[in-house]
């Protein structure tokens, strides 16, 4: 038996350290790159913004309710998701109420989205959004499922007890004596329940919610054949997926969206809407290159490698 | 104030970080090791600061004990009942007795029974809205155009929604048809189906893959943003003197 | 009972803002009372204990199996009975009535009893950390292979609780704001460990399925057989559509073909994997999904109605 | 008091309880026969002992991993399957690991294990240390499960339960050094990953059949009858229910905008919506933005 591989049985079996290898260039050197790579926004997505900038869907000046549940691991989808989300509430004067069920962490992270897109603001000479005036931050509530569940039966006992400080007062007031929430006691209060989310919680809300207000999501792509499934069947009216939610998000916002048979939702042209959604964008379209092509060879190989013998 | 060289410290400690739990990748060595041990045990500390920091305190103690009045906030009364969730957390050490390990159960037990009682509770919530969702119409109500055209009438169902709808539930029954486990069938159709199932299950299993690569690839591309943007260029490089 | 039976029986459950102010079932915080009564509740508890040590072994069952199924019962009434849609309706206004009184009740006692678990699950994770503790000790104690791994193991473990804690008293007693001012040791110790090191190591431990997703797909999606064909090939359409870039110029490329035709228009790629995800995979996961509903339905009837038993006899 | 609750709908509580009485009857009807309905073959399950066959041959340890999920019935049922795995190893003396995520589930299978050793005949064999917490955090867990079959060259590996992201981690790790896999996930995203790098791989609710499979214990036998028989009948009432609305759809009304003419029915008159999303009563919310 010759020990000499041909060429057909090696690329068949290509070691696995340089697929890796070849991979973490390859995203590497892309990063480097700033290229605004054309979207075509999918209807869930176009829903979702149709859903945060419609006067209609969401009157400006309004409050929503806000669950954060991601933290540093997911930060390459859910990052992006948070801050062309709040860029979005922001220009529209929209106040939330910042809560999470899925990590202690969570609220904390959310808060250094808030604060950088504020700086983002401030650089721009636009109103930063202010604590207990604009949003409050309600913390972390431990046991996703019961949370939820309480929240859906009864918003105001759920989140009880929580305090933030007012700007200028030394001592935490309870939160429902804010301008954001004074008017909220229960889900069906708010236009709009949203759920930024690096897990299944946004399930978990679905179920527990069960249509009490409309509910919108921005999960990453793993939950988005899930999500969709409930996009579908009504239960979710708007969604964005993954990093591709992302950067359609962005487009939109610097495009606008023109759907025939609907009224036309504004852009936010002029201001900063490409975002880290775009500086991912070439990267995952060279990596997801690379994936094909190592696919294709490991086929191609297999065949001609039988075809040989 | 936080000190001036402590961001460009954290950034490099958290990149030694990933590369040495990238090593893992070359081979399992000693390095990656040391980073896996320090791993489980900074998760192990933050689970031991958790438990009480973030969650016995703010669910348990203080609900139990509750809060005096003070600047602005009304007092909460204490609830003293709480305090019978300890002796029945205790209950589970008895797992380590030969003898009586069965009163470990109890708050096994209880735990069981809650998340029981909540599958009644939410089945119909969940499952409803997606039967109801899978009873697509299955006649055509117009027949004036074939396609459907790119600006459809409201509410008309068209003859090509029709054949996708009847895809859509064939798929389904189809699909439903392979998770039969009780029924022994030498009918031909029957079988044909079940493979067909699980055939049409491996396209939503691809499905789900392709998609799911992006959130895998756009992780990692973030950590590669991590270390070589936020680290090295945006990092390093001014600090030695770069632009 | 003017004020019905639940404001009498157990408010405990139904911690609501409308509940009396004041009951047998609470007391004011910082008096002596709530002490008091703290101290009994656990008296009584750890008595029920000695009394379950103590009981005959044929009691066994039949009491282990009661708490599963009072657990249980709640979340079953929840679901059988009708749900106010306002529960915070003052007392003086809800609609009196045993099934009306139940089902206030009910919804006030949501946010008490969601809580049980997590508190449970929190107690029980001691005896987690008592088993890594003891593996890593007896390795080192031993000096058994890798030992100075376990060193690591636990030293850190004691620097993350021990900064955890200092970080979050300087906080109680500082304020948060004046923490995130002035940085003391703890800050930097709490932020370091947690932020710099234990984040970013989930984050890098997460990032790694990226290079195991792609030798898996490598491997995997080859053209051997009908099923591996199939995953192959739905695998790549949604690539592809994941790629802005792609998408945009097959689809102008289908535009170019006619516009205004439908039948060509559904040839765009988005089209294209709409239809497949649309007809083919949702109800391919919504089949999977009743059976893993009913699965999931069906192992809770008989936890709860003790059918099946779990654990040693 | 009108407009105080939710319409909840006589549906999903008939359905609810229709599915529970089936399941429920069946088990009645299994106990009778002692279990002897039948059930066919589920081709992942006959992997299981070939799979601890050939870790005993090289020796080496057999992991399982009951998933992440916290306690619930899909850890249970996990570790039943485990407690079978276990008492084929505890026969050959083969060195099992039970890895676990959250304290509940480590103190149950804890109990199982033990147990299981103990209607073996040989408790002197169990090794507390076999049934290890690993970490409560997910990825510290994959970080400490990786470190542990990469260490300890587990030979064959049962991965079920409720996994995430972690279980290509595993999964690829297991087959990088060549270890048989039998899994299953509950959560379908992460089926295909399974598909991808395991042996064998259990698709969705065969998890649920596995044990039935296994242990032919009437409750469990009986049980899964009656998960089929709801299955039908949500096929049936899909089914059904695809043609009431075929049906609606073609049905005409007098529309009351223009006089004479008829319109097709509107979403939520069609009978389906009636049933399954019955209107809530009118509720104006007390103080919400307007």
């Amino acid at each position: 038996m010759a020990n000499e591989k041909t060429i057909w049985e090696k690329l068949q079996a290509i070691d696995r350290r340089v697929l890796y290898t070849l991979l973490m260039v390859i995203a590497t050197v892309s990063l480097f790159f700033k290229v605004n790579v054309p979207t075509k926004p999918g209807q869930p997505t176009k829903d979702l913004y149709r859903l945060l900038v419609d006067d209609e869907a969401l009157p400006e000046g309004s409050t929503v309710i806000l669950q954060s549940d991601w933290t540093q691991s997911t930060r390459g989808e859910s990052a992006g998701q948070m801050e062309a989300l709040l860029r979005i509430l922001m220009r529209r004067n929209i106040k939330f109420a910042l809560l999470s069920v899925a990590d202690p962490q969570a609220p904390l992270v959310a808060r250094n989205v808030i604060r950088a897109i504020n700086l983002e603001r401030k650089a721009k000479n636009q109103r930063e959004y202010q604590v207990w005036e604009d949003y409050v931050n309600l913390g972390y509530f431990p046991n996703a499922e019961g949370t939820s569940n309480a929240i859906a039966a009864n918003f105001k006992t759920a989140v009880a007890g929580r305090k933030e400080t007012p700007p200028g007062s030394a001592t935490p007031l309870d939160v429902f004596q804010s301008p954001v929430l004074s008017k909220v006691s229960k889900v069906e209060d708010v236009p709009v329940y949203i759920n930024v989310t690096g897990s299944k919680t946004s399930n978990i809300l679905i179920e527990r919610l069960g249509g009490r207000v409309p509910f919108a999501a921005l999960v990453t792509g793993v939950m988005g054949p899930e999500t969709l499934n409930y996009y579908q069947s009504g239960q979710v009216k708007g969604v964005a997926i993954g990093l591709n939610g992302v950067a359609e998000m962005e487009s939109l916002m610097e495009k606008g969206l023109v759907e025939t048979g609907k009224p036309e939702v504004k852009s936010f042209a002029g201001e900063t809407n490409y975002g880290r959604g775009m500086a991912y964008y070439l990267a995952l379209h060279t990596c997801l290159v690379l994936m094909i092509v190592a696919v294709v060879v490991g086929n191609v190989a297999m065949v001609a490698a039988r075809k040989k013998k | 104030m936080q000190s001036e060289s402590y961001p460009i410290i954290k950034l490099f400690v958290g990149v030694a970080c990933t590369v040495g739990l990238y090593s893992v990748l070359y081979r399992e060595t000693k390095f990656y090791r040391f980073f896996e041990h320090m791993f489980l045990g900074l998760a192990a500390g933050w689970a031991m600061f958790a438990l009480w920091g973030e969650t016995l305190k703010s669910t348990w103690w203080d609900r139990m004990v509750g809060s005096v009045a003070d600047e602005g906030n009304p007092a909460v009364p204490g609830y003293w009942a709480w305090a019978l969730l300890l002796p029945i957390g205790v209950m589970a050490y008895f797992v380590v007795s030969k003898k009586h390990n069965w009163i470990s159960r109890i708050p096994i037990g209880i735990i069981l029974g809650l998340w029981s009682g909540q599958q009644v509770q939410v089945w119909f919530t969940r499952y409803g809205p997606q039967m109801q969702s899978s009873m697509k119409p299955l006649f055509p109500t117009t027949w004036s155009e074939f396609i459907t055209p790119l600006q459809p009438e409201a509410g008309a169902v068209y003859p090509a929604q029709v054949i996708g709808n009847l895809i859509f539930l064939l798929t389904l029954l189809s699909a439903m048809s392979y998770f039969l486990f009780s029924f022994e069938t030498k009918s031909k159709l029957f079988n044909g189906m079940t493979t067909w199932g699980r055939w049409l299950l491996m396209i939503g299993f691809g499905a789900i893959f392709g998609s799911t690569v992006m959130t895998r690839f756009t992780l990692m591309i973030d950590r590669m943003y991590f270390v070589f943007i936020e680290f090295f260029q945006q990092g390093l490089i001014p600090l030695i003197g770069g632009r | 009972m003017e004020a019905g039976w639940r404001h009498a029986v157990i408010p405990w459950l139904a911690q609501a803002p409308a509940a009396p102010a004041l009951n047998m079932w609470n007391a004011p915080a910082g008096t002596p009372e709530i002490w008091m009564k703290v101290g009994i509740a656990m008296l009584a508890g750890f008595g029920l204990l000695a009394a379950l040590i103590a009981a005959p072994t044929r009691l066994r069952r039949p009491i282990s199996g009661a708490f599963i199924f009072l657990a249980g019962l709640f979340w079953v009434l929840v679901f059988l009975f009708p749900k106010p849609i306002d529960s915070q309706t003052p007392h003086e206004q809800r609609p009196r009535g045993f099934v009306q009184d139940v089902s206030f009740w009910l919804a006030d006692a949501i946010p008490v009893v969601s809580n049980f678990s997590n508190i449970l699950t929190a107690f029980i994770l001691g005896l987690g950390v008592f088993s890594l503790v003891r593996i890593h000790l007896m390795r080192v104690a031993k000096k058994q292979n890798d030992w100075p791994f376990s060193v690591v193991l636990l030293v850190s473990m004691v620097a993350m609780a021990t900064f955890g804690y200092w970080d979050w008293k300087t906080r109680l007693d500082l304020g948060g704001a004046k923490v995130d001012e002035a940085w003391p040791l703890a800050a930097y110790g709490k932020d370091l460990l947690f932020d710099g090191m234990l984040q970013v190591m989930e984050a890098a431990m997460f990032s790694l399925i990226a290079f195991f997703i792609l030798s898996a797909a490598y491997r995997a999606f080859r053209i051997r057989s009908v099923e591996a064909t199939i995953l192959l090939c739905a695998a790549l359409i949604a690539m592809l559509n994941l790629m802005g870039a792609v998408v945009v110029t097959w689809d102008g490329m289908i535009e170019s073909f006619g516009k205004d035709n439908a039948f060509v228009m559904n040839f765009t790629l988005s089209s294209v994997a709409g239809f497949i995800r649309d007809n083919l995979q949702t109800p391919g996961i919504r089949a999977i999904d009743f059976g893993i509903g009913l699965g999931a339905l069906a192992m809770g009837l008989r936890l709860w109605l003790s059918l099946e038993r779990v654990g040693g006899n | 008091m009108d407009g105080v609750y939710y319409e909840k709908g006589w549906l999903g509580v008939v359905f609810t309880l229709m599915v529970a009485g089936f399941i429920l009857l069946n088990i009645y009807r299994a106990r009778k026969t002692s279990g002897k309905l039948f059930i066919r073959r589920i081709p992942g399950l006959n992997a299981i002992d070939d799979s601890i066959g050939r870790a005993t041959e090289m020796g080496k340890p057999v992991l399982m991993v009951p998933g992440i999920g916290t306690l619930n019935a899909i850890s249970v049922q996990a570790l039943q399957i485990f407690a079978y795995v276990t008492k084929t190893a505890a026969k050959f003396a083969n060195p099992i690991r039970l890895c676990c995520l959250d304290p509940a589930v480590y103190t149950v299978a804890q109990e199982i294990i033990r147990d299981v050793y103990q209607t073996e005949g040989v408790p002197e064999n169990y090794d507390p240390d076999s049934v290890r917490f690993i970490s409560d955090r997910q990825f510290a867990f994959a970080a400490g499960v990786s470190g542990i079959i990469l260490r300890e060259r587990t030979a064959a590996a049962f991965l079920m339960g409720e996994f995430f992201a972690e279980s290509l981690i595993l999964a690829e790790t297991l087959n990088s050094i060549g270890a048989i896999q039998v899994a299953c996930s509950t959560e379908i995203t992460q089926t295909p990953f399974f598909v991808a790098a395991c042996d064998y791989v259990l698709i969705g609710d065969e998890f649920y059949a596995a044990s039935a499979y296994l242990s032919r214990q009437p409750v469990l036998v009986g049980s899964l009858v009656g998960q089929d028989w709801s299955k039908l009948a949500i096929a049936a009432t899909i089914l059904l229910g695809a043609l009431v609305n075929s049906a609606d759809g073609l049905k005409r009304v007098p529309d009351e905008a223009n006089e004479g003419q008829t319109r097709a029915l509107k979403a939520d008159e069609k009978m389906i919506t009636d049933l399954f999303s019955p209107k809530k009563p009118e509720w104006k919310p007390a103080g919400g933005t307007q």
